[in-house]
Parts: structure tokens; C-alpha cells; sequence
């Protein structure tokens, strides 16, 4: 990985962390409301997949902000669209959960636990069928592999060897059920074995993430077929807002936060690359920038207006 | 020509001139459709556009979505419409809805086509009607073909239009023969006037249309009244235009449905003609449909079980004579 | 006490005193429910009756069946009525069936509690309602606890039974503080009206009849006229007694929900009315609902999709006044 | 095996290949209709599955005329069933793909591809709940292995180690589709090998079914949790009645023939249990003319009435 790369990460990285934070921080003030998913302590693998994935097309869940922001929405499209505003990348109607850009090939943004992965499978054999080669990608928690949905992509995908890479965040939870608790085994990769090749991966590590998902693409590229790469990951806050998150131990939190995806790319940032503390604090201070740029922006923009409210239920309008 | 022949022409036609389209679902390919629809479609384009699936409703519906996003236009088939219940995640959550939550960023041209209603004893699992469920989803458009014609018609325009579309079949009607006037242009959102009349309006749709016309000329000898019966063709959206100016003329609506009369679709129509034609009525509405209960697979049963050429006219009757419904 | 705590009273009533109650769901153990509604419950009852279940919705309503089969009594919980859908084959083609195709021999004591409705910003893939599908399935019984006497009673009710029930609850009303007489015989089937008036018969259920409620002193100031206010209750079957003799006091109907008025339940009973109540109406009935879109995820659209107590008011009092709907 | 057992599962291995002959003439003279789905040629798994698995719940599908009558269901009552009279096990409500007997511990007959076994895990809860050792039996064909709820069942039995026997009767098709074609591998019980142990049976081998489903419900009754069982199978008939067969050849079925259970099983009566020509034309004529009064009293069976419609639909009626 490159200087310029590994910055372009670390940035996104922060970036992330910050529009959260104020996420966060303006959903306790009441300016965004409904679900609100965080990805703090996700970043690592959010940020560097999606950079890693450069071409093809990327389907996701609702805990998708930093995804979002990483493959090149606007911070302040995808603010608004938590403020509910008419500028947001989905004119207010989707929020949070809902984020989509087909210009980016970024298409969400499911709020059904599971039911982007038939989707992407779609996309893919549409990729396949029209000599397109980059394939694609799906993101998905560990709580969605034990839905029939996840299965009979896995099964469709190796029977057809289409151009998928299938990619489990594994944070080992689903709002409070440990993963081990409703599946026979903690890592999910397992589940694809009688499918096609697994790759696992430290998911707090943003360079493995980086190179895994490059690897397991250059394989897709090259006709391959489907791959499913499994990363461990740890997310810091509860589930969503309303999640109280007394299910965990404090203990178990500290551990994850002590290889926390920022510090430790950081950390490689001044070791490897060489970059000081002023290095450092410009980025740092551009991501905070662009999130208050963001905030102001979400806040002053326009409310839809009521009369759009049947806008885009159909192309053409009848009856 | 048979309905499943129009249909097959319908989509043969297509798939001639779009070569983004694609059909899918179980034994679509090689084995032509279980109801024969697909018949010969492989030979000519291809196993990549013809794709066999496997026993995977969700993914048969939720690919096809995928497909839709990246740029082709797929035409899924449900084998029976009870299996589309385990698609119905996709049907209802997804496909209706990515547009709108993405500001109509993402558009999705398709189709599914789901074959329905009572065949002849395939009993409770394999003999149901979901127009009601379908008709209840804003994104959706819901189209039921009752005629050779049409049929063919409506499903081009379906697989030309940029908008998801449940296309419904009757799984009776398939042997059913018409003709079809392939230079006739058929708006697939308007309603047939299949035989007019000045005194009685009667709506209907898919197979029980046939059933009411067996059963008008019972009813017109009885009555020495005239029916009018209208062909919704179109469920959602409705055709009111059509239906108003029927109303209007007759003073009356019977709305016949082979569903269970709890829930059924046709408590939209009359609970329509209710609230908008409330003073043009002479009489109260009256609709006949079928009873509450799963389908039971003895023959004498199951149709007792829906209305039936003969029980359309004793009901109608008895109710135009006002001896209740 | 709280929505939320009668239903978790009655659920733990009916676990001390029969052990072969058992509650699955996603996160109804440990957790407590997502609602609350089944906190301190594995605490008493312990892990085996209280089953976490993978997100696997089919498999919720699937394994609950076949617990049924073998003689135990499950409720099972779905998070959020959107996610029903995955498991509307086990919920459709299974759970109301087994007994009627089985002539009697197998008989499925289970619940399916089923939160739904428009809450706050949840946006179109967490803010449905699918009464209207469940009530068009014979072999359901279909539920809606609007008021907190009636859930405690009510799902108290449904657990004793021997047949399947649909609860249906509605998500902004966990928090809906009511009294509730725990000595008191309550039929889970018959409406409750909510207010008795001579005017005009208003008919709802879950939270709309709190909303309706909201609006009626503007109406009865507005119109000098009184309105009787019904809580439907029991979805499938209706008691018609009940709305019969309102109707024929009033010679009026309208018909308040939630859901979008395109296939909405609603239709059932202005259906029913015009079929059965038609010379008893002085004036064409209302359906009042919301809109045919997806809901959004901004405050003020998602306002303006559903039926709100300014909009009810308005559009009771135009509808009245002869201004039309 | 002892000579009773061999006897028996020879003479319901015939009873059930008479019945089946039997349906499949009425079916065409018009006395029965709708879905008929004829287990000719895998009566050597049908038969010895049900005899193995004697204590306990058993789950299946809609091709169930044999397994049922092996479990101890009436011949006439099947019959009838099928000719939708009053006196069928389901009163004519259910007809072939719906026989139900739960003082048999018989669950149907499910005509929804894999939706019996979530039921069947459900089951297994209960049994287990209950503190019952038998476990339970679930059987599906091939094309059910590609369904979500076969996954999901995979799992939370795996999780749940519920005492549940997963059998797929793999005969290669789902109506047209060779499974090859829909799934990447041929023998299904891959897909369950990252859950639980599994084994592989010659499906057309009744005494290897019978050890085979006798060893793995031992297993279950000890606790050791789920097993999958695959039995490679051959129906010589069509899907069901309407189906042409024509997407198979010849020579494929003629194989499959050759390994016909029945023959295999009376070669082995000969052999090993020293029965002659008598012996078995005396077993022979007892389960034709044991089909013959099932087809005699179908036939001479009520129609149900009319007013009796409703019955059942609830256990108590309102409304
Ligand atoms: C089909 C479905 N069931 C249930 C839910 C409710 N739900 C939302 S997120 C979630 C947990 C998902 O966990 P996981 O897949 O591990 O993703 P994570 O939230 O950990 O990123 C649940 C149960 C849902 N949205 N969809
Ligand atoms: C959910 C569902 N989808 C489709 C069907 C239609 N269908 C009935 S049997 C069948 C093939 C099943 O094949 P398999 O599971 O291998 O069983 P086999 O018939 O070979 O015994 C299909 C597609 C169905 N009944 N249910
Ligand atoms: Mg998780
Ligand atoms: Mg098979």
C-alpha cells in the first residue's frame, strides 16, 4: 500500500469516526431521528473494503454511513439525508438505513437483515451476463448468516460461479444475541466452505482488510467464482440508538478498543510512512472540518415539500 | 391461439427485440414451464437467458431484483402463487420500495408472473389467490390476465414498462382459446367491457369472468334484465372510469372474485362504489365470492368452495329479485 | 400500567400456570424483547421456555408450528411485521391449514405476536401493516390490541386458545399508560365502543382509535353531532352485531385506519356495510387511510401518509357537511 | 435383519409398489385427480426409513402414499384419501400430498418444497423440551436443499443440537431440474457437513436404509444431536402425473432399474433367509389383493357432504 493510500484511509477512517460521533450527537438532540446505526470501531473494515473494492458494485446494510462516505457520497448528502432534508442523497425519504447511489454502484442500504445478498447475487449473474468483470460485492453481519436468504445465495453463486465476493462483518452480535448463541460455531466462514474459497480476516486492521478484499477481487476478476471473506470486527456503541447494550461485558469492550482501527492505522501512518504529529492533526482537523461542513449543511437545507410526497413511487404515473 | 401460447409469444417477442431480458424461475428453461408458457424460449436464446433456478422463491425474486438494478429486465415465474409467499420479503420490502427510498435513483423493470387461483384439486397449499395482498402495496402494479387477448398484450406491456409488475395468471385458463389481434393496441391499464347491458353491472376478473358470462344468459332470461360485465384487467390500479360510467347507467354493482369472500379484493370495488357512487346505486351492492375455508381437495368441495357459473346466477338473482344475497 | 407490561403479564400469567407455554423470538430472552414486552421473563421461566432465535423468521413461525404439533402452546415474536414477511409461507400456507387438511387431527394452540404500524421514522421497510393479508387467510384469527385492558385480556385469550391467532400490536402504543381490570370477563371477539353517541358510527382499531379519539371534540363541536366510536378488536372474525346496531342508530359509517387506502382493511367493512347495511345509511359511507405510498422517513411526509387527528377531524367534518371526502 | 423384519419390509415394499400401480391406473381412469406423485422406485428408502425409525415423529412431503402405509397407516384410508372420500384419513379435505396421523407419530405430506422442516425442528424442540428420546425424522428430496428453510433448519438444529434426523431422498431431479444444474455438487449431504455429522446411502438398498436410519436414530436417542442422512434414490415414474419425462434418457433410467430395491430385497430373501418361489408369490398376492380392497372400498366410499365444508377450519367456530 501506497503513502497516498494508506492516508486516503486513515482519512476516510477519521472521517467516518467524526460524522458518527455527530451523528450521534445530533440524534440526542432530536435532529435525526428513526434507527440510527453507528459503525464506531467498524471503520477499519468499512473504509478499506470499500477503497479496496474500487470498481463493481457494492450492495450493504443499514449500518452503512461510513461505507457510504468511504465509496465517495457526499458527507453532507448523507447528513441531510439523516437530518430528513430534501438535499439528502435520498431527498429525505430513505434516511439512514436507506442511502443509494447507482452512479457510485452503491446500492444500499437494506434495513432486512439479509435481504440485500439475493440482490447482489442478482447484479452479479446481471455482471456476468453483460462481460462486465469487476463483480460484486456484499456486505452482511454475522446475525444475517443464519438466514435462508444468506444460504441460498451461497448455494446460487457457486452453482453459477458468478462474480461475488460475499463479506461477513462479523461484530459477533445481532442487537443482543451473541452469534454463538443461535449458530453452532462463531465464525461464519465455515458455513461457506462446501460453496467456495474463505479468507478471514482481522476486520480492526484496515490494511488486511485492504489487501484481503484487493486478493479475493483480482481472483473475481480472473473468473474465479463466488469468494466469501470473513472479517472480525467490534462495534463500540449499541445496536442502534435505542439499544441500552447491557448484554456485554465492559471487559470485552476495552479489549476490542485496544486495537481500535484508527490508532492502529495511525500508529502505521508515523511508523511506516513517516508522518509527525502536524501530518497528522491537518487530517484530522479536515475530517472534523467537513463533518461540522456537513452538520451546517443538513441544518440549513429545505424540508421536502408535502405535495412530493407520491414523488418516485412509480416511473409512470396512472390511475 | 391458447392463452399460454400468447403468453409465449408475448414474451417470445421481447426477448426478440430487447436483449436485456431475461426469464427465471424452476423449469423455466429446458423443461419449457410447467405450464408450457416457456415452451421453446431456451432453443432460441439460450440457457443464460432462460435460466432454470432452483427451489428458492426468495432468490428467484430477489435476483431478479438485482438483475433490474444492474440494468436488465427480468421476468421471474412463480410455479404456483402459493410459493411466491416465501418470496414475498422481496416482493413487498424490496421491490416496490427501492425506488422510492432511493429517490428514484434506482428503477426496476420487471415482471413476476404468478399463476393462480383454483386449478382442480391441488387442494389447500396449491389453490390460492393473493390479488388482495398484491393490490395492498403502493410501488406495485398488479395486472390479471382473464383473456387470450389481453393476456398477450398486457404482459409486452408489462415487460416494457419501467415499473415492477405482478402479473397474474389464472392456472385454468392456460388451455383457454382466443384470438388475439396482434395489431390492436391494448391499454393493459383499462378495464374490458366484455358484453354490455343497461341494468345489471357485473366486474370481474381472471377466470371467474368466464364464469360470469356462462352465467348471464340464466340470468337475463330470469330476470328479463340486461347485464353489463366488466373485465378489471387491470387490479391495481383500477380502472374506476370505466366502472362509474357502468355504475351510472345501471344503478347497480355485483363484483364476483373466486377468493375467499373475507379479505378478498372485491371489498375494494364495492367499498369503492360505496364512497364515490353512493347515490347512483338502487340497490345495494352485492359480491359473491368464495367461502372462508383453505381449499379442500375433494372435487364436490372445492366447488362448493368458490362461486360457480350456477351459484353466480342463484345469487344474482335472488338478489335482483331482493331476496337477499 | 403500561401497553407493554399487560402484555408481559399476560404472558407470564399464562407461563406459571401452564408449562407448556414456551415464548420464542429475536432477542425475547436475555434481551427482554425489543419492545420490553418479555422482560424478567427468562429470569422465572429460564432459557428453554424463553428461545432466542436466530434472525430467521421463517423458521420463528416454522418451529413454532411444529412445537404446536407436539403438544406444546408457543408464542412466537416477531420483531417488526415487515420481517413477517419472510415467514408468510409457515404463517399462510402452513399454520391456518394443517388443521383443515388434516380433517381435524392436528390442532395448533400458538400465537404470533406481530408489532407493526407506523412508528416514528422508521421508514417503508419498518412501517407496515398487514392486517389486510392476514384477515384474507380463513384458519387465522386476527387480533388488534389498540387499549391496554384489552392486550392483557386479550393475549391472555389468544394463548388459551386451541386455535392459531395473529396479535397484532402497534408499536407506538408500548408505551400507552391504562388501567386494567384483571377481574373482569372480556371477550377477545367482541368490539368496544370506545364512546357511544347517536350521530355518527366511527370505526377503527389500534392506535387509530387514539387518534380518532383525539379528533372527535373538534368533530362534535364542529357539527353539533355526537359520534359512537368503535374499536374493532378482533380483525377476523368482525362482530357485526356490534357495528350493526351502531349503524342503524347512526345511518352512518366511517371507517378509520392506518394503513394505505388502496387495499386497506377498511374496504372490508365499508363493504359490508353497503352489502348488508345499505337502507340503514343516510349518506355514502367514509373510508379515511393513508396515502398509497411507501412511508418516508421524514417527520412531516410520514405525517402526511397516515391519518392524523387533524386530518381525521377535517375530513369527518367535510365528509358531514356534504363537501365530500 | 431378522427373516420377520426382511419379510416385512419386502411385503410393504410390494403393498407399496401395487398401491402406487394401483393410484396411477385410477388416476387415469379419472377416479383420483389433482397432484399425484408416485414413489415407484423408491420404495427400498420409504419402506426401510419407516421401519428403522419406529419410535418417534416422522415429517415428509407430498410423495408419501408408501412411507405412510409403512408406518402403519390403512391402505383403504390411503386410498380413499386419494379418491377424496369421507372415510380417507383427511376426509377427502387433503388427498395425496396431505396424510396426516399423529397417534402415528405421521406429520404429512406438505406440498410446499422444504416447509415441513421447520416444523420438524420445531418438533425436535418440543420432543427434546419434553424430555422424549425418540427424536424425529424429517424427509425431503433433493430440490429441498436449495430452499432457505432447509438452512435454517440446518443451523438451529446444530446450535439447538436438537435430536433431529435430516433425510434427503436425493433422486437428482426436482421435477425437470437435474440437481447438478441448480446446486454445485451432486450429493447434498455436503451442505450440512459444516452442522453435523452425515451419512451416505444407497438409497435402493432397503436393509443398508434400515441400518443406516436405525444406527442414526440410536445416535440421536444417546444425544448426540442432529445427523443428516442422504439416501441416493431413483423414481422410475414422472414428477407427478402431468409430467412427460422426457429430460432424462433412457439408458439413465434403465440403470437405475437394474438396482431395483425390490428385486434386491427378494434376492435377498432367497439367499440369505432361504425363501422360496411359494413363499413369495404368498407375500406377492397378500399385498395385491390387500391394494384390491383399498381400491374396492375407495371406491364405494361417501363422497363427504357438502354441509360438512367448514369443518375444521377452527377447532372452535365464531363469528
Ligand atoms: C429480517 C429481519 N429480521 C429482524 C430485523 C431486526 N434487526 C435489525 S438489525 C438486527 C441484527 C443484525 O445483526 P447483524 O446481522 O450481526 O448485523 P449488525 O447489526 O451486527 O451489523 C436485527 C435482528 C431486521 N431488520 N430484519
Ligand atoms: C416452495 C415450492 N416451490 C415449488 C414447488 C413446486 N414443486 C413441487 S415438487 C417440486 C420438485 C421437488 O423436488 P425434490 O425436492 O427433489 O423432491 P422429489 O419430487 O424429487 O421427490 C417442485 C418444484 C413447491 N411445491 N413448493
Ligand atoms: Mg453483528
Ligand atoms: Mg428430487
Amino acid at each position: 500500500m501506497n503513502k497516498l493510500l494508506a492516508e486516503e484511509i486513515y482519512y476516510d477512517m477519521v472521517l467516518g469516526r467524526q460524522f458518527e460521533l455527530a451523528a450521534k450527537e445530533h440524534y440526542m438532540a432530536g435532529d435525526i431521528a428513526g434507527f440510527l446505526h453507528l459503525d464506531i470501531g467498524q471503520e477499519g473494515f468499512s473504509v478499506a473494503a470499500m477503497k479496496a473494492f474500487e470498481k463493481g458494485d457494492v450492495f450493504t446494510t443499514y449500518r452503512e454511513h461510513v461505507m457510504a462516505i468511504a465509496r465517495g457520497m457526499e458527507p453532507k448528502a448523507v447528513m441531510a439525508e439523516l437530518f430528513g432534508k430534501e438535499e439528502g442523497v435520498s431527498r429525505g425519504r430513505g434516511g439512514s438505513m436507506h442511502l443509494f447511489e447507482p452512479a457510485l454502484f452503491f446500492y444500499g442500504g437494506d434495513a432486512i437483515v439479509g435481504g440485500q445478498i439475493p440482490n447482489a447475487v442478482g447484479c452479479a449473474y446481471a455482471r456476468k451476463f453483460q462481460g462486465s468483470e469487476d463483480g460484486v460485492m456484499v456486505v452482511f453481519g454475522d446475525g444475517a448468516t443464519n438466514g435462508g436468504a444468506f444460504f441460498e445465495s451461497l448455494n446460487i453463486a457457486s452453482a453459477q460461479k458468478l462474480p461475488l465476493l460475499f463479506v461477513c462483518e462479523n461484530n459477533r452480535y445481532a442487537i443482543g444475541t451473541e452469534i454463538t448463541r443461535v449458530a453452532p460455531f462463531e465464525r461464519q466462514a465455515k458455513k461457506a466452505e462446501p460453496y467456495m474459497v474463505t479468507m478471514e480476516v482481522d476486520g480492526m486492521d484496515a490494511v488486511t482488510v485492504y489487501e484481503a478484499v484487493r486478493e479475493a477481487q483480482t481472483l473475481i476478476q480472473q473468473g474465479h467464482g463466488p469468494i466469501f471473506l470473513e472479517a472480525m470486527t467490534c462495534r463500540y456503541e449499541g445496536h442502534s440508538m435505542s439499544d441500552p447494550d447491557i448484554y456485554r461485558s465492559k471487559e470485552e469492550l476495552n479489549i476490542c478498543k485496544g486495537k481500535d482501527a484508527i490508532e492502529q492505522m495511525e500508529a502505521r501512518l508515523r511508523s511506516k510512512y513517516g508522518l509527525g504529529d502536524e501530518a497528522i492533526s491537518v487530517m484530522r482537523e479536515r475530517a472534523e472540518a467537513a463533518v461540522d461542513d456537513a452538520v451546517a449543511f443538513a441544518a440549513s437545507a429545505q424540508e421536502p415539500a408535502v405535495e412530493t410526497l407520491a414523488d418516485n413511487v412509480f416511473v409512470e404515473r396512472r390511475g | 391461439m391458447l392463452y399460454r401460447e400468447a403468453l409465449n409469444r408475448a414474451i417470445d417477442e421481447v426477448m426478440a427485440i430487447d436483449e436485456t431480458v431475461v426469464v427465471l424461475g424452476e423449469d423455466v428453461g429446458r423443461y419449457g414451464g410447467s405450464y408450457r408458457v416457456t415452451e421453446g424460449l431456451v432453443a432460441k436464446y439460450g440457457e443464460a437467458r432462460l435460466i432454470d433456478t432452483p427451489i428458492a422463491e426468495l432468490s428467484i425474486v430477489g435476483n431478479a431484483i438485482g438483475m433490474a438494478m444492474a440494468g436488465l429486465r427480468p421476468v421471474a415465474e412463480i410455479m404456483t402463487a402459493n410459493f411466491a409467499l416465501l418470496a414475498f420479503d422481496q416482493i413487498i420490502n424490496h421491490m416496490p420500495k427501492y425506488r422510492y427510498m432511493s429517490a428514484g435513483k434506482i428503477t426496476l423493470p420487471m415482471v413476476v408472473r404468478f399463476p393462480q387461483g383454483v386449478s382442480r384439486q391441488l387442494a389447500a397449499q396449491h389453490s390460492e389467490s393473493y390479488e388482495q395482498m398484491l393490490c395492498a402495496v403502493p410501488g406495485l402494479r398488479v395486472l390479471a390476465a382473464g383473456d387470450v387477448n389481453y393476456a398477450y398484450h398486457a404482459l409486452k406491456a408489462a415487460m416494457l414498462s419501467d415499473d415492477p409488475v405482478v402479473f397474474i395468471e389464472h392456472e385454468l385458463l392456460y388451455t383457454k382459446k382466443g384470438e388475439v389481434d396482434f395489431d390492436a393496441e391494448v391499454d393493459p391499464f383499462k378495464a374490458r367491457v366484455v358484453k354490455a347491458g343497461d341494468d345489471i353491472t357485473i366486474v370481474s376478473y381472471l377466470k371467474m369472468v368466464d364464469d360470469v358470462m356462462a352465467a348471464v344468459p340464466e340470468i337475463e332470461k330470469k330476470l328479463g334484465k340486461q347485464c353489463e360485465v366488466i373485465d378489471l384487467c387491470s387490479l391495481n390500479p383500477v380502472d374506476y372510469d370505466t366502472l362509474e360510467a357502468s355504475v351510472k347507467k345501471t344503478g347497480s354493482i355485483v363484483v364476483v372474485e373466486e377468493d375467499h369472500k373475507t379479505g378478498g379484493y372485491g371489498a375494494q370495488i364495492v367499498s369503492w362504489a360505496a364512497e364515490k357512487m353512493f347515490y347512483s346505486l338502487d340497490e345495494p351492492p352485492l359480491r359473491i365470492a368464495g367461502e372462508d375455508v383453505p381449499i379442500p381437495y375433494n372435487r364436490t368441495l372445492e366447488l362448493a368452495a368458490i362461486p360457480t357459473p350456477e351459484s353466480i346466477a342463484a345469487r344474482i338473482v335472488a338478489w335482483a329479485e331482493g331476496n337477499g344475497a
